[in-house]
């Protein structure tokens, strides 16, 4: 699983300053969006702008660039963009079948192919908007193994159910299990949907709960005072953090040991339980320290 | 940022209340309008466009130091860009010019209440050094002709000023916005004056009578603001162009229909001398007690009366109104008189 | 006069000598009267005359019209080579540019400049250097007779005939007259200038009768909307709020952070708001604070009527709650600038002080800090308290993004020197925190803490990669402005910006 | 690569600048720079745009950048863009971006 993905920040393909500070603000991992966020007369400028940005400021963090859809003459131009800028992970919108992720990849394979960079450098990250694509949802998630993610785009979604977002969420409820459900069947990142009203920070709050006992791995952001929200949310209790340490400190004597089965006070240390156990350490930021 | 549309009465009415306090207006000729409201959906900002020129541009009390404006003006010149305008003006207050000037505008001219400004370096200078570089004998007299078409009344006009000066330099008003096109109206004009040795023709461009400088020339505007125009108008002229070339007299057909034309004259006489140019006022030219002018020529081209068309214009023109060419601009001569447009 | 030479030797190395400074004694018995309604009659009257000094106050900011008015006046009197000794100077005040052009002022001692005033003088307008000073080193000054103002003219929201006059009353009140207080103790002639007359006695007195010679009633010392203005906003930019809060963490990490604590912050973006965060942490810790100092604002008010702030000692109020807040809240008092900040007394304010947080327009790889010249060379700040807070705050923090557009804040060295590196001890930018490698204790405290520490010659590097090499800016050997210490020293001259012609 | 019309690329919002392309009748690259930082970075603005307008084979580019304390990255890519816009490419020329 490795890679946390609790936050992802959004951050408008155009705009130089926040490009600039982009990585400040502490989020896992960056998504500089080339889509919605731009106009459609500076799509060509903010695609120079982001393969700029790429290119010159070594950003700390993953960074994903949600590029324009196939169908549009702009989305084979931003791939070929953004993997020659060195980009981490391509982010598609709007995926409907798997078939939309092996053409993302063939043109990724080509270029990377051209300018001779090891093949499968480039991850896939695809953004499940529609229902056609929640049904999909798994067909989607195992298309290719460069994909690292999937995640749900709820405005486009709510809005093709004639239905549309409430506090609650009950309206996206079947798709997030769909999409998490997915994702762990095919052993990738499950990532949620944005929440547009910044200044409501409980409303907020109750979602990334709901999300979390969901099982998604983290949630896109719109402004950096998000960010700690989400990853107060998702930081283990002492408590948990405790019994992670415990865990893999009996399988290290264990395995120093060379015996089998490992029990921990009476209880058998199956592989679901180490599983937890690291990812709870992951969170809490101590997997190298306690590893 | 929002296009505001021209079927979003309620949207156009929130603007009107936001510009009148900076008493500004949507001026007639806006082509386009655009607004930034803040999330809670009240305007903040605002900026139009009128062919090439910005105007209306206004940003809320409390957003002034934001970088509101520098988001107005880029997103106003690359909407011009992309329709192929890229000689911009700015219309402005005194107060604010300042606030353009960082944003690579440059002053041409001002009068107390508005400052023209243009996103070119050295465009004004430019359009002087052009006008120049033909061969210059001063003192010289100048004349504005729109010549929609070109008739005997300029001919008489231009011919009397040749007359009684060493050279006579002729504008041509160059905006696109009459019956006849700016190129139609120059080769009128030049073929129609090819007998005077000492005229020399020039286009107006964007600073003489042009959307730019008076552009309630072409939509019929308030008293108040086709005086302020013509003021910046003619300070221009006055101020600038005249000296330039060493002209010192301004001719100018008394002007019986339009009012607009009329007050600009009015004007003219007032303020032209105090830039040490001489305004002389010349009776129409009359063909059988009737006033020769443009507007009675395109109504004899409607109704296709091309006797009496003859004795009202030069044989160039005539020429050229007989001739395919000329179809165009007779189809739509039609086209509007039918639609009542043209008056 | 003020030699040119640097001769600071570190924040407290001057012990003062002589005595303090006083006006000459004057009487005014019971049948004289002090009022009149001509400002000019009240210039006659004063005795003003050429080669004289005169002061005035800058609590109204740019609101002001008194300074300008009360020059038109004096120059229309054929006055001339007059010594200027505001307490600081704003952008409304551009028309001194003229009186400075006719001779009328030949000399300027100040706080700071702004707008194109301060550019003319970076450019040699004035053939004597400006002499700018912080607010405790002026009182200091004053008091040392350094400065010896002849005639004072102190506008006042309000004051009666008799020259009481306080911030109480009045349309346009301003709040704490801290400034003016000083002036009003030690010039020769004091006038009040206000546009709200009062019945006597108008008390409380924060400028008390028995120092004021006359007292003016004008129709207006100034806009009242420029004057107390709307109540401070905390700001809404990302890389501020991240900042403030950082700053925040840090200061709850270190021994100063303990129940009745003080602290003081600065008006601006980032240093304001970490009352906000701090506000979060006392409540979760319940600590609450002995005194907040200096300029006062909205929060600060809402935080001692919270209780979380036992006294507010207000030298200016920065907004009009704080300014309403002195009358209506009892712990909130007015204090002038020598009780505030003047080294040379029997103990300022600013010597209690544990936390003070502040911004800066550059530091350089010793933590020295520059607030008054610009990226160009030009004059366009204010010293303030700057170095009288940081001096004696026993935890001083400067918080500042690392650069501005392509203008670096953290560079190898600074244009001018306002406060010594050695009165600075943590840099908060959003790329990476500094600590004063004098300060081995909290070097020791954030060995391994989460906080990005790094040291801040690496902070001027990532400055340099992100904005490039800059050209430095050619200055001739003209001194157009002097840095005096707040102990009197020169710390840092202010050569004139080679115009490219 | 030859300028057809006269293009405008990036915004006046702070930390970027707007590069506009004309066709030059000097058969040589000439640039008008305004800037807030003009005094400490007028060379190396001006010798970005140079580099990228060669590195793009222009030979005869009028340019007016009005810059808001723009980054080198920032000015690269805008004046990329307005190359594009003034020669009404389509495709990109990598090894020129690079």
């Amino acid at each position: 699983m490795g890679k946390l993905r609790r936050t992802m920040m959004y951050v408008p393909g155009n705009n130089p300053a926040m490009l600039t500070d982009a990585g400040i603000y502490g989020a896992d991992s960056l998504m500089f969006d080339l889509e919605d966020s731009v106009a459609l007369n500076q799509k060509d400028s903010a695609r120079l702008l982001v393969y700029q940005m790429i290119k010159n400021n070594n950003y700390a963090q993953e960074v994903v660039v949600r590029i324009n859809s196939l169908e549009s003459d702009l989305g084979a131009t931003d791939i070929e963009a953004m993997v020659r800028a060195g980009v981490d992970v391509i982010r598609l919108p709007k995926t409907e079948t798997a078939e939309d992720v092996k053409k993302v990849e063939n043109i990724i394979e080509s270029v990377e192919k051209k300018i001779g960079i090891e093949i499968g450098h480039t991850k896939i990250m695809a953004a499940i908007e529609g229902p056609l694509g929640v049904i999909n949802a798994y067909d989607i998630a195992t298309a290719s193994k460069r994909l690292i993610g999937i995640a749900i785009g709820a405005e486009d979604f709510v809005t093709s159910m004639k239905t549309k977002r409430s506090k609650s969420g009950v309206e996206l409820l079947a798709a997030r299990s769909q999409l998490v459900l997915a994702a762990r069947a095919a052993n990738i990142a499950a990532l949620d949907t944005v929440f547009s009203n910044i200044d409501d920070s409980d409303g907020f709050k109750e979602e990334v709960k709901l999300i979390k006992s969901l099982g998604f791995d983290g949630k896109s952001v719109i402004n950096p005072r998000q960010i700690n929200l989400v990853h107060e949310i998702y930081k283990p209790t002492d408590a948990e953090i405790e019994d992670a340490k415990q865990i893999v400190y009996t399988i290290k004597e264990a395995e120093a040991k060379g015996s089998g089965v490992i029990s921990l006070n009476g209880q058998m240390i199956d592989k679901p339980i180490v599983e937890r156990a690291k990812r709870v350490l992951e969170l809490s930021g101590l997997s190298e320290e306690v590893m | 940022m929002q296009k505001l549309f021209e079927s979003d009465v309620k949207g156009r009415q929130a603007l009107e209340i936001f510009l009148e306090s900076f008493d500004l207006s949507l001026d007639q000729d806006i082509e386009k309008t655009y607004v930034k409201k803040s999330s809670d959906g009240k305007i903040i900002a605002t900026g139009s466009i009128a062919k090439n020129v910005l105007k209306s541009i206004a940003v809320d009390k409390h957003y002034q130091g934001s970088s509101l404006i520098n988001e107005m003006v880029s997103y106003l010149m690359e909407e011009c860009y992309q329709m192929g305008e890229t000689h911009l003006f700015i219309y402005t207050k005194p107060e604010s010019y300042k606030a353009f000037e960082f944003l690579g505008f440059k002053k041409i001219t001002e009068t107390n209440r508005v400052v023209l400004m243009e996103n070119k370096i050295n465009g004004f200078q430019d359009f002087l050094k052009n006008i120049k570089d033909k061969e210059l004998t001063s003192p010289s007299a100048g004349i504005v002709l729109n010549a929609n078409p070109f008739t005997k009344g300029h001919y008489y006009l231009v011919k009397r000023a040749s007359e009684e000066n060493p050279w006579v330099h002729v504008f041509v008003v160059w905006e696109n916005q009459s019956t006849f096109s700016n190129v139609e109206r120059y080769n009128l004009v030049s073929k129609g004056l090819k007998d005077l040795k000492n005229v020399s023709i020039h286009k107006g461009l964007n600073y003489i009578i042009s959307a730019a400088t008076f552009p309630s020339y072409f939509i019929s505007g308030k008293d108040e603001v086709i005086k302020e125009q013509t003021k910046l108008d003619l300070k221009l002229f006055g101020d600038k162009i005249a000296p330039s070339l060493g002209i010192n007299k301004r001719y100018v057909g008394k002007e019986p229909f339009n009012n607009t034309t009329a007050k600009y004259n009015e004007t003219m006489k007032k303020v032209l001398p105090d830039y040490g140019i001489e305004v002389i006022e010349i009776e129409r030219k009359k063909i059988e007690d009737q006033i020769i002018s443009a507007s009675t020529v395109r109504r004899l081209i409607y109704e296709g009366d091309l006797e009496k068309l003859k004795c009202l214009v030069p044989k160039s023109t005539f020429e050229y109104l007989k001739s395919p060419a000329s179809q165009g601009v007779i189809n739509k001569i039609k086209k509007d008189y039918n639609e009542k447009k043209l008056v | 006069m003020k030699n040119n030479i640097i001769d600071f030797n570190g924040e407290f190395d001057v012990i003062p000598t002589g005595k303090k400074y006083a006006p000459r004694i004057k009487s005014v018995g019971p049948k004289e009267e002090k009022y009149t309604n001509s400002l000019k009659k009240s210039i006659i009257k004063s005795g003003l005359c050429d080669g004289m000094t005169i002061s005035f106050h800058h609590h109204f900011r740019n609101g002001d019209y008194i300074l300008n008015d009360v020059l038109n006046i004096i120059a229309s009197l054929g006055i001339k080579n007059l010594t200027l000794a505001p307490s600081s100077l704003a952008a409304v005040h551009e028309p001194l540019i003229r009186h400075i052009e006719n001779g009328v002022v030949t000399e300027i001692l100040t706080s700071g400049l702004r707008g194109v005033l301060a550019s003319k003088i970076s450019s040699g307008l004035l053939k004597k250097p400006v002499i700018i000073r912080s607010h405790g080193g002026r009182a200091r000054a004053i008091e040392a007779g350094d400065i010896k103002i002849d005639v004072a003219f102190l506008g006042t929201p309000s004051a009666d005939a008799y020259g009481n006059a306080n911030s109480v009353k009045g349309n346009s009140t301003c709040g704490s007259l801290g400034y003016a207080r000083v002036d009003a103790e030690y010039a020769e002639h004091v006038i009040i200038i206000t546009d709200c007359l009062i019945d006597y006695p108008n008390y409380p007195a924060s400028i008390s009768q028995k120092n004021v010679d006359q007292v003016v009633k004008v129709n207006a010392i100034g806009d009242p909307d420029k004057i107390s203005t709307g109540a401070t906003r905390f700001t809404k930019n990302p890389k501020e709020l991240l900042m403030a809060k950082n700053v925040a963490l840090i200061i709850q990490k270190t021994k100063y952070f303990k129940d009745g604590f003080s602290f003081q912050t600065g008006s601006g973006g980032a240093s304001l708001a970490v009352t906000r965060f701090l506000r979060e942490a006392m409540i979760e810790k319940s600590i609450k604070a002995s005194f907040v100092l200096g300029g006062i604002t909205k929060p600060m008010v809402e935080m001692y009527e919270e209780g979380l702030i036992k006294t507010l000692f207000d030298v200016q109020s920065f907004d009009k709650i704080a300014a309403e807040s002195i009358q209506k809240n009892e712990e909130h008092f007015e204090i002038d600038a020598s009780l505030y900040a003047n080294p040379h007394n029997k103990g300022n304010i600013v010597n209690k002080l544990d936390v003070v947080i502040l911004s800066a327009l550059e530091i350089d790889t010793n933590f020295n800090v520059n607030v008054i010249t610009g990226s160009n060379g030009e004059i366009m700040g204010a010293s303030g308290g700057h170095s009288d807070t940081a001096a004696c705050a026993k935890l001083t923090v400067v918080v500042a993004p690392l650069f501005r557009g392509r203008i670096p804040t953290v560079v190898k060295n600074v244009h001018n020197v306002i406060t010594p590196g050695s009165s600075i001890d943590i840099l908060v930018t959003e790329r990476g925190i500094a600590i004063n490698p004098l300060r081995e204790d909290l070097i020791e405290l954030f060995k391994d803490s989460s906080f990005n520490i790094t040291s801040i010659q690496t902070l001027e590097k990532i400055a340099r990669d992100y904005c490039g090499e800059r050209k430095p800016v050619k200055f001739t050997d003209q001194t157009v402005g002097i840095i005096e210490y707040r102990d009197g020293t020169v710390i840092d001259l202010i050569k004139a910006v080679e115009k490219n012609v | 690569m030859k300028i057809n019309k006269e293009a405008i690329a990036g915004t006046l919002e702070s930390s970027d600048i707007q590069i506009t392309i004309s066709k030059n009748h000097l058969i040589k690259n000439t640039i008008y720079l305004e800037s807030p930082v003009k005094h400490l970075y007028e060379v190396a603005i001006k010798k970005v745009i140079m580099n990228t307008l060669e590195k793009h084979q222009i030979t005869n580019a009028n340019v007016k950048a009005i810059d808001q304390g723009a980054l080198d990255c920032t000015i690269i890519a805008r004046t990329q863009s307005a190359i594009y816009r003034a020669t009404e490419k389509k495709e990109i020329n990598w090894e020129a971006i690079d």
